[in-house]
């Protein structure tokens, strides 16, 4: 994990594109993969799973920031888990409400989302030590990194595993399914393969800037 | 360099003998152990059958050179095994399975089971079975239609599910089956008709292969036959088919004793499915079995057990793929508690 | 961890004010949670009716209203009441409060793990009238289409259920049969490929109605009032 | 087999769905602490203990929650309640087993607010298993996790030797193991079923 | 284990591997002198242990079998001049097996010298102390003549607490190609046995063995013909295997007992030697004379006229070469044999006392040719031949990631006692004796540097 700054940190566009890529919480920290791989076999709870966690996230480190004075430092992960349990139980009441056939889909997963370690991360390395704006953007963009890893995985499984997308048909009817990839296995070879995928690219990038240099060495 | 230009004496490392074997001979023999198999396997199903192995071992070979070129090693496709690979993931499909889907497994098998670990050597599945579990599970019903051997025009006519389009479903064979039959064909294997119906096939028709069943796996004979080939040439590792065969032999005959109404007896469990070609063929693949002696008795034994397991408890009819993934990921657990006792090693020594 | 660290390095907080923190943060959660709770709670228990109802009318056509009850060997009460020994039934009523059928729930291990399906049972005609799956972890595209295949869900508009002359069991057992080959009307026509999934129901559905169907044709009169005594 | 039974529920816990392989619960550590057939050994061991630890533990306090029908609670409470027990179990061990506590001492609190663990308390709660049956089940599931922890070792470590590609030496070549043995365990699908 | 026995074909070890013997080439032709060479080369470090000083001066006349320098210490031997002639260096470097440098003595030999041992006053053995014989076998020079080139004295004083009992001769040859021994047991019988009583008296040993593999029955018939009834001297025949003659392995299978782990022979009350060593005692003890020569086997297909010849130490193997007209297409020089031998680089290489065959190749037989390296394949094959019992498999796959210290940690690197078994069944070709070799030098070096 990167090294957090302790000191007080401005507004800026990174604080928000952070969480998108150079942190993206799933693709590069790998934290928090239980909930990624278990309810990515369709898009709609990819989705669902995703602004859950993207709410749980903001406001726990809203009120998490806004107490930060008040917090003695020996109750400190106490109180965030506390608060974050609060937040996600309220998820999942509100979840139940609107759904529940998108609750029973989630299974006991959105309550997992207390055990999701970005959020616990968050509160404790950033918003505990961050003014309230900067913490809530920042939240926000991990919350849309995550969103974003979980809608990777989510319409790539939906899409191979079932032919669809949302629920709507994008190959031919006759297209044959590839369930593999709605069931467990596929889960990990999906984010696998994005793993692979990245690494592939960043070597192409570092190699290229290798011959880069290697030109300009030469030239000289 | 030329022999003109070499030195008077040459520096080399003792030993200066080598037995005359070879990686590549080994495998190459494997594969003409195997044609055999897929000869018997093409005159049973015909042209349907020749194909299959045709794609898959062409993909196989494919997959394997396109890894190589992208990691930057040498093509090593003239090792052969890529071939065992893509003849044995044939061997393990039915034989009406649509093409595109084999290739998908041949893709699978090398890509995902063998080059993403570093080729030969590095995997630690079988890499025949990776490609057919992941179809397997990937087409679940497609890997479970079977069409009966022997039909009329076999040689000239495809079995229709065969030429499915690229990523399309295959059509239903059941008119096809029903015009082309041997009378009372009902699309169930051995295995299937002894869990459900109890009704169990006749030996001899499990000998000779022919019962319904994947491409290679129907004729325990003359795998067995093609086995010992290898175990004679010291090619294969005689001790794990014989504790597979211990093994499931010692699991299956008390169960049958207690219920032969459910259970099978130990012979059918050993002739029927792909427990002949599993164990001869695939539990053997040296790669990612223990090496240690009693290792290989333990994993042979290991796959014994879980099949029969799977078999008669499991929701599955067929267990031995899975058995031999199974024993494959426990192989270096077992060879780490397996480790032999070296010459000379003293007790204290051997607590530690 | 780290907290243990800090703390030597920290000079200690009053526990006052740590219990005052605590104490505040639990109250607000608990408040927070509670206003949630009482809000959506109405929502949610409407949503698990509707359900509840729509699996019922699913399983027996044409119902209007329905009734919860327990139905065990000790006798037929109203549900809701506490410590009450037997399975939960769900009788259905028409449009005039005559009894259409009763809901019953029955379960079963299938390919990967329990089946748990809903089904009604008509006492007239001693018959099937239809299931819905209400969990499964079956594999998509073949177990799974238990809960959706024309054909398969045909098989239970009508499954004879017939008691036996004691009228302490079935008469005929329910089974699956392989596919293609159903003969009888309290046979089960499997799904090819499904066997397995196909057989639990059917399994289940027996084991259900061999235990059930003679306690509800034993209160019929009191399920057909809507009123347990 | 009975879906009740307390085998089905051990095994059904430890090989069929598999906590990690086939429920997706617990992959942090599963893909952190498996390098070292040795660490997983202790990490399996760990997590066993806190599994049984926060299984009764939850037990307990969803009998007290349904008593004062506080349910909305749950949450909160068994997050709260098991941690701590966590906490109190490893003071205990650390005075009379000094030892066992070296062993297991650094994963406790790696574990304690990890997903399987409480995932463990909401599903035997979910599936309203009595008391033994949640010992069943928790004991199943920690057996499975362990299982599937020291297989995955084997495995990295057998690969430590291998000349892997270099795009595959990074997280990927994790979970594309945790694939291939997920893929292999569902031959465990239906075990104990009654299929005849 | 009893019953087993009995279906056992001969006395044997477990594991090891069978490779084509070669020995008919040479194994009928009696052992014959060579002529002396123009120039003898004698190195100072011949065996194992501190280097002899050299007693001669430049230019000093030395007599055959008079001793030109003495022993550096108790693990070392004096050497004797081969051959009659002027010592024309005394601190020229030769390339030797044992490395690239070694100091040796230069003698121009006479040109009409005799073969004629003229050095040496007889001595009556039966009159001897222990600690006196012990002696005589040091002032002779004796090394090991089965390769390993150890002082032989130092075997005859087990250290403190530990006792001899049994004596066991290793007639075994279990080498492709090598036929010496084989020769001596069936011409030096009479010597070989008056050595083993010498050695029997110095030990204090109760029992000897002769350990014979059974491709060479006429050697066994040879020596039980000539032993007494009733005697402590007995011969037996082992399976024939490689490497039965590994003193290990030849333990194991006579007396069915291990050596332990780190251990040597004497801690479990035996000491092991070579039939020649044995016969060349037999010899030289009684006439107090120095070890000067040695039966040399030259056989492989580079050779023209293959045979065992009576070498005097110090003899340039380029002379050795050109006497059996070896072949000038020969790529590869073997001294020792060619399963733990090693090529030399340069045909300037002396004979020294532990040589005891030199095998030349000419083509690539089919049996050693060069074949790609592919990766260990996990087959097994060199479990089920390394005799020690180890796991090379996992102890090549080690070395390749350069784990050393794990391969002496954790799969006992130190007693794989590099026979070569397992790169000689190695289908995928891996040089694993090399890389062990390796790993073992790389530890020493480190502990060497930690100490
Ligand atoms: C990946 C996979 C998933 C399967 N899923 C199911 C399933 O959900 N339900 C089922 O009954 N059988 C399932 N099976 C089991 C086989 O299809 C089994 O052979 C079949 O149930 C036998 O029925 P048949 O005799 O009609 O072919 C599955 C098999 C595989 C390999
Ligand atoms: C450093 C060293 C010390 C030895 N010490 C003794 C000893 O004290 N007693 C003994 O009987 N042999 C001793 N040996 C001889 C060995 O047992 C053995 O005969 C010798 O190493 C040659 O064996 P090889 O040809 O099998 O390698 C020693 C060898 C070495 C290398
Ligand atoms: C692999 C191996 C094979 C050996 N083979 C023989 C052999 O065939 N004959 C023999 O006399 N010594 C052989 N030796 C050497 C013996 O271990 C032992 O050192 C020797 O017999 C001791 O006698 P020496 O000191 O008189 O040479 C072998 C050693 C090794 C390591
Ligand atoms: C006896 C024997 C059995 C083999 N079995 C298989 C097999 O079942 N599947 C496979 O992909 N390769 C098999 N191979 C080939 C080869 O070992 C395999 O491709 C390696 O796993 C690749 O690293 C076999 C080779 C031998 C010698
Ligand atoms: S703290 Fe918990 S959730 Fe986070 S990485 Fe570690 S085990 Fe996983
Ligand atoms: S050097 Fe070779 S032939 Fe001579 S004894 Fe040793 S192994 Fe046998
Ligand atoms: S060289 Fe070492 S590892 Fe190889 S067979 Fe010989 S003793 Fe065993
Ligand atoms: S013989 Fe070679 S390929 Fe076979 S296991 Fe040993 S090292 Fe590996
Ligand atoms: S999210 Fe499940 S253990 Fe990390």
């Amino acid at each position: 994990m990167s090294v957090l700054p302790n000191k007080q940190e401005k507004v800026t566009l990174d604080t928000f594109m952070r969480g998108l890529w150079e942190e993206n919480p799933v693709f590069v920290m790998l934290l928090g993969l239980c909930p990624v791989l278990a309810v990515t076999n369709s898009t709609m709870n990819a989705i669902a799973m995703g602004l859950a966690t993207l709410f749980v996230l903001v406001a726990s480190s809203t009120l998490v920031s806004l107490l930060r004075k008040m917090i003695p430092k020996q109750v400190r992960i106490a109180t965030y888990i506390i608060i974050i349990a609060t937040f996600v139980t309220i998820v999942d009441y509100v979840i139940q409400a609107i759904s529940l056939d998108l609750y029973n889909a989630l299974g006991a997963f959105i309550q997992l989302i207390v055990a999701n370690c970005v959020i616990l991360g968050r509160a404790e390395a950033y918003a505990s030590k961050q003014k309230v704006g900067v913490s809530v953007i920042n939240a926000i963009g991990m919350g849309t990194g995550f969103t974003i890893a979980l809608l990777c995985l989510g319409t790539v499984r939906e899409l191979l595993g079932a032919g669809t997308i949302l629920g709507v048909q994008i190959f031919s009817s006759n297209f044959e399914p590839w369930v593999v990839m709605i069931l467990p296995p596929g889960g990990f070879f999906v984010l696998g393969a994005w793993l692979l995928l990245f690494d592939y690219l960043k070597q192409r990038k570092e190699q290229k800037l290798l011959n880069a240099e290697g030109a300009v060495a030469n030239g000289s | 360099m030329s022999r003109k230009q070499k030195k008077v004496v040459e520096i080399r490392t003792s030993p200066h003998l080598k037995k005359a074997i070879s990686v590549e001979q080994i495998m190459r023999n494997v594969v003409y152990a195997l044609l055999p198999v897929c000869g018997w396997s093409v005159y049973q199903f015909g042209i349907s059958a020749l194909v299959l192995i045709l794609v898959t071992t062409l993909t196989c070979i494919l997959t394997e050179s396109l890894f190589c070129r992208l990691s930057g090693r040498p093509n090593s496709v003239g090792d052969f095994s890529v071939v065992i690979t893509g003849l044995l993931l044939a061997l393990t499909l039915p034989p009406g399975f649509p093409l595109w889907m084999a290739a998908v497994a041949g893709f699978i098998a090398i890509g995902l089971g063998k080059s993403l670990f570093g080729g030969l050597g590095y995997n630690v599945m079988n890499p025949a079975l990776v490609g057919r579990a992941f179809v397997q599970a990937a087409f679940p019903v497609a890997i479970t239609t079977w069409t009966p051997g022997f039909a009329a025009g076999r040689f000239y006519e495809f079995i229709p599910s065969t030429l499915a389009l690229p990523f399309m479903s295959p059509v239903d064979t059941g008119l096809w089956v029903k015009s082309h039959a041997v009378d009372g064909f009902t699309g169930a294997t051995p295995l299937a008709l002894q869990k459900f119906e109890h009704i169990t096939a006749g030996t001899l028709d499990l000998l000779t292969g022919s019962v319904a069943g994947s491409a290679g796996e129907t004729s325990a004979l003359l795998i067995f036959v093609c086995g010992l080939y290898l175990a004679f040439r010291k090619m294969m590792d005689w001790r794990i088919p014989a504790a597979i065969f211990l093994a499931t032999a010692l699991i299956s005959g008390p169960l049958h004793l207690m219920n032969p109404a459910i259970y099978p007896t130990p012979l059918f469990v050993i002739l029927s499915g792909g427990l002949m070609l599993g164990a001869m063929f695939m539990a053997t693949d040296m790669v990612v079995s223990p090496m240690t002696p009693r290792g290989v008795w333990l994993y042979g034994a290991v796959i014994g057990v879980l099949t029969v397991l799977i078999r008669q408890f499991g929701g599955l009819t067929e267990g031995v793929m899975y058995a031999i993934l199974v024993a494959n990921a426990l192989s270096p657990l077992i060879a780490s508690v397996t480790q032999p006792r070296i010459y000379g090693a003293t007790s204290k020594e051997a607590e530690s | 961890m780290s907290s243990a660290e800090q703390s030597q390095i920290q000079p200690q907080t009053p526990s006052f004010a740590m219990l005052r923190t605590l104490g505040g943060i639990a109250m607000l959660s608990g408040l927070l949670v509670v206003l949630v709770f009482q809000y959506t709670q109405p929502i949610i228990e409407e949503n698990k009716r509707i359900a509840i109802e729509q699996a019922v009318s699913r399983v027996i056509p044409g119902v209007v209203s329905k009734k919860d009850f327990i139905l065990g060997p000790d006798g037929l009460f109203d549900a809701g009441g506490k410590d009450l020994k037997g399975e939960k039934v769900y009788a259905a009523y028409d449009a005039k409060g005559e009894l259409k059928g009763v809901a019953l729930e029955a379960a079963a291990t299938g390919y990967q793990d329990v089946i748990r399906i809903l089904y009604g049972y008509n006492q007239d005609c001693q018959c099937v009238t239809g299931i819905k799956v209400l969990k499964m972890a079956e594999t998509p595209g073949l177990g799974d289409k238990i809960a959706f295949d024309p054909d398969f869900l045909k098989n239970f508009e009508a499954l004879d259920a017939r008691l036996n002359e004691a009228k302490n069991a079935l008469e005929n057992t329910i089974v699956t049969v392989k596919h293609g080959t159903k003969r009888e009307q309290w046979e089960i026509d499997s799904i090819s490929g499904a066997t397995i999934s196909s057989k639990a129901i059917g399994r289940m559905i027996n084991d259900s109605g061999q235990r059930m169907f003679p306690l509800i044709i034993k209160h019929l009169d009191e399920l057909r009032a809507g009123q347990a005594n | 087999m009975d879906p009740n039974s307390l085998t089905f529920i051990f095994l059904n816990a430890a090989l069929i769905n598999n906590f990690v392989l086939a429920l997706f619960l617990g992959l942090c550590p599963f893909l952190g602490v498996s390098a070292k057939k040795e660490t997983a050994w202790n990490m399996g061991l760990a997590t066993m203990f806190v599994m049984l630890v926060s299984s009764i533990s939850a037990y307990g306090i969803n009998w007290i929650l349904v008593k004062f029908e506080i349910e909305f609670l749950r949450l909160i409470c068994y997050i709260a309640v098991i941690a701590s027990a966590v906490q109190l179990v490893e003071m205990t061990v650390k005075k009379f087993s000094p030892a066992l506590f070296r062993a297991l001492g650094i994963f406790l609190p790696l574990i304690t607010t990890n997903c399987a663990i409480l995932g463990l308390a909401l599903f035997q709660t979910f599936r309203e298993y009595d008391f033994f049956q949640s010992l069943a089940f928790s004991t199943g599931a920690g057996v499975g996790f362990t299982i599937a922890l020291m297989l995955m070792a084997g495995l990295r470590e057998k690969l430590e030797l291998a000349k892997l590609p270099t795009v595959s030496q990074g997280a990927a070549m994790g979970l594309m193991l945790a694939g291939l043995l997920s893929l292999a365990f569902m031959g465990f699908a239906g075990l104990g079923g009654s299929h005849a | 284990m009893g019953l087993l026995n009995l279906f056992k074909r001969a006395r044997t070890f477990r594991h090891g591997v069978h490779p084509m013997d070669h020995k008919e080439q040479t194994a009928h032709l009696a052992i014959k002198r060579l002529p002396f060479a123009p120039k003898v080369y004698v190195p100072l470090a011949q065996h194992i242990g501190a280097p002899a000083v050299a007693l001669v001066k430049p230019g000093q006349e030395v007599v055959r079998g008079e001793p030109i320098a003495e022993a550096g210490g108790f693990v070392s031997v004096p050497m004797h001049a081969p051959v009659t002639g002027i010592v024309r260096s005394i601190d020229h470097l030769v390339p030797t097996a044992a490395g690239p440098k070694t100091p040796a003595i230069v003698i121009e030999t006479y040109e009409a010298a005799t073969q004629e041992v003229l050095y040496g006053l007889d001595q009556d053995l039966d009159t001897l102390t222990r600690d006196e014989l012990i002696k005589a076998v040091q002032a002779s020079g004796m090394v090991g003549l089965g390769g390993a080139a150890f002082p032989s004295h130092v075997k005859l004083l087990p250290p403190e607490g530990k006792i001899i009992e049994t004596l066991i001769i290793n007639g075994c040859e279990c080498e492709p190609y090598l036929t010496c021994d084989h020769r001596v047991m069936l011409e030096q019988t009479d010597r070989l046995i008056a050595g083993i009583r010498t050695i029997m008296r110095a030990t204090g040993a109760r029992q000897a063995i002769i350990g014979v593999e059974d491709n060479k029955l006429d050697a066994v018939k040879a020596i039980r013909d000539k032993l007494p009834a009733g005697e402590a001297i007995s011969c037996d025949a082992v399976e024939t295997k490689y490497p039965q003659g590994a003193e290990k392995m030849l333990i194991k299978s006579l007396l069915n007992r291990e050596v332990p782990s780190g251990g040597l022979p004497v801690d479990i009350g035996v000491a092991v030697y070579n039939v020649g060593t044995m016969a060349q005692l037999g010899e030289l003890i009684p006439r107090s004379r120095g070890l000067i020569e040695r039966v040399v086997t030259v056989s492989g297909p580079g050779v023209a006229k293959p045979g065992n010849y009576l070498v005097p130490i110090g003899t340039p193997l380029r002379f050795l070469m050109e006497q059996v007209g070896s072949s000038s297409e020969a790529n590869e020089v073997i001294v020792g044999g060619p399963m733990m031998g090693m090529t030399v680089a340069s045909l300037d290489v002396p004979v020294t006392k532990g040589l005891s065959g030199v095998v030349v190749f000419e083509e690539e037989a089919e049996d050693q040719q060069e074949r790609p390296v592919y990766p260990c394949i996990k087959c097994g094959a060199c479990l089920d031949a390394c005799p020690i019992n180890l796991n090379p498999s996992m102890l090549g796959q080690l070395a390749s990631v350069r784990q050393y210290d794990v391969m002496a940690a954790d799969f006992h690197l130190n007693d794989c006692f590099e026979c070569g078994c397992c790169s000689y069944v190695c289908p995928s070709n891996i040089p694993l004796t090399q890389y062990f070799r390796i790993a073992k030098a790389v530890n020493r070096e480190a502990r060497a540097a930690a100490a």
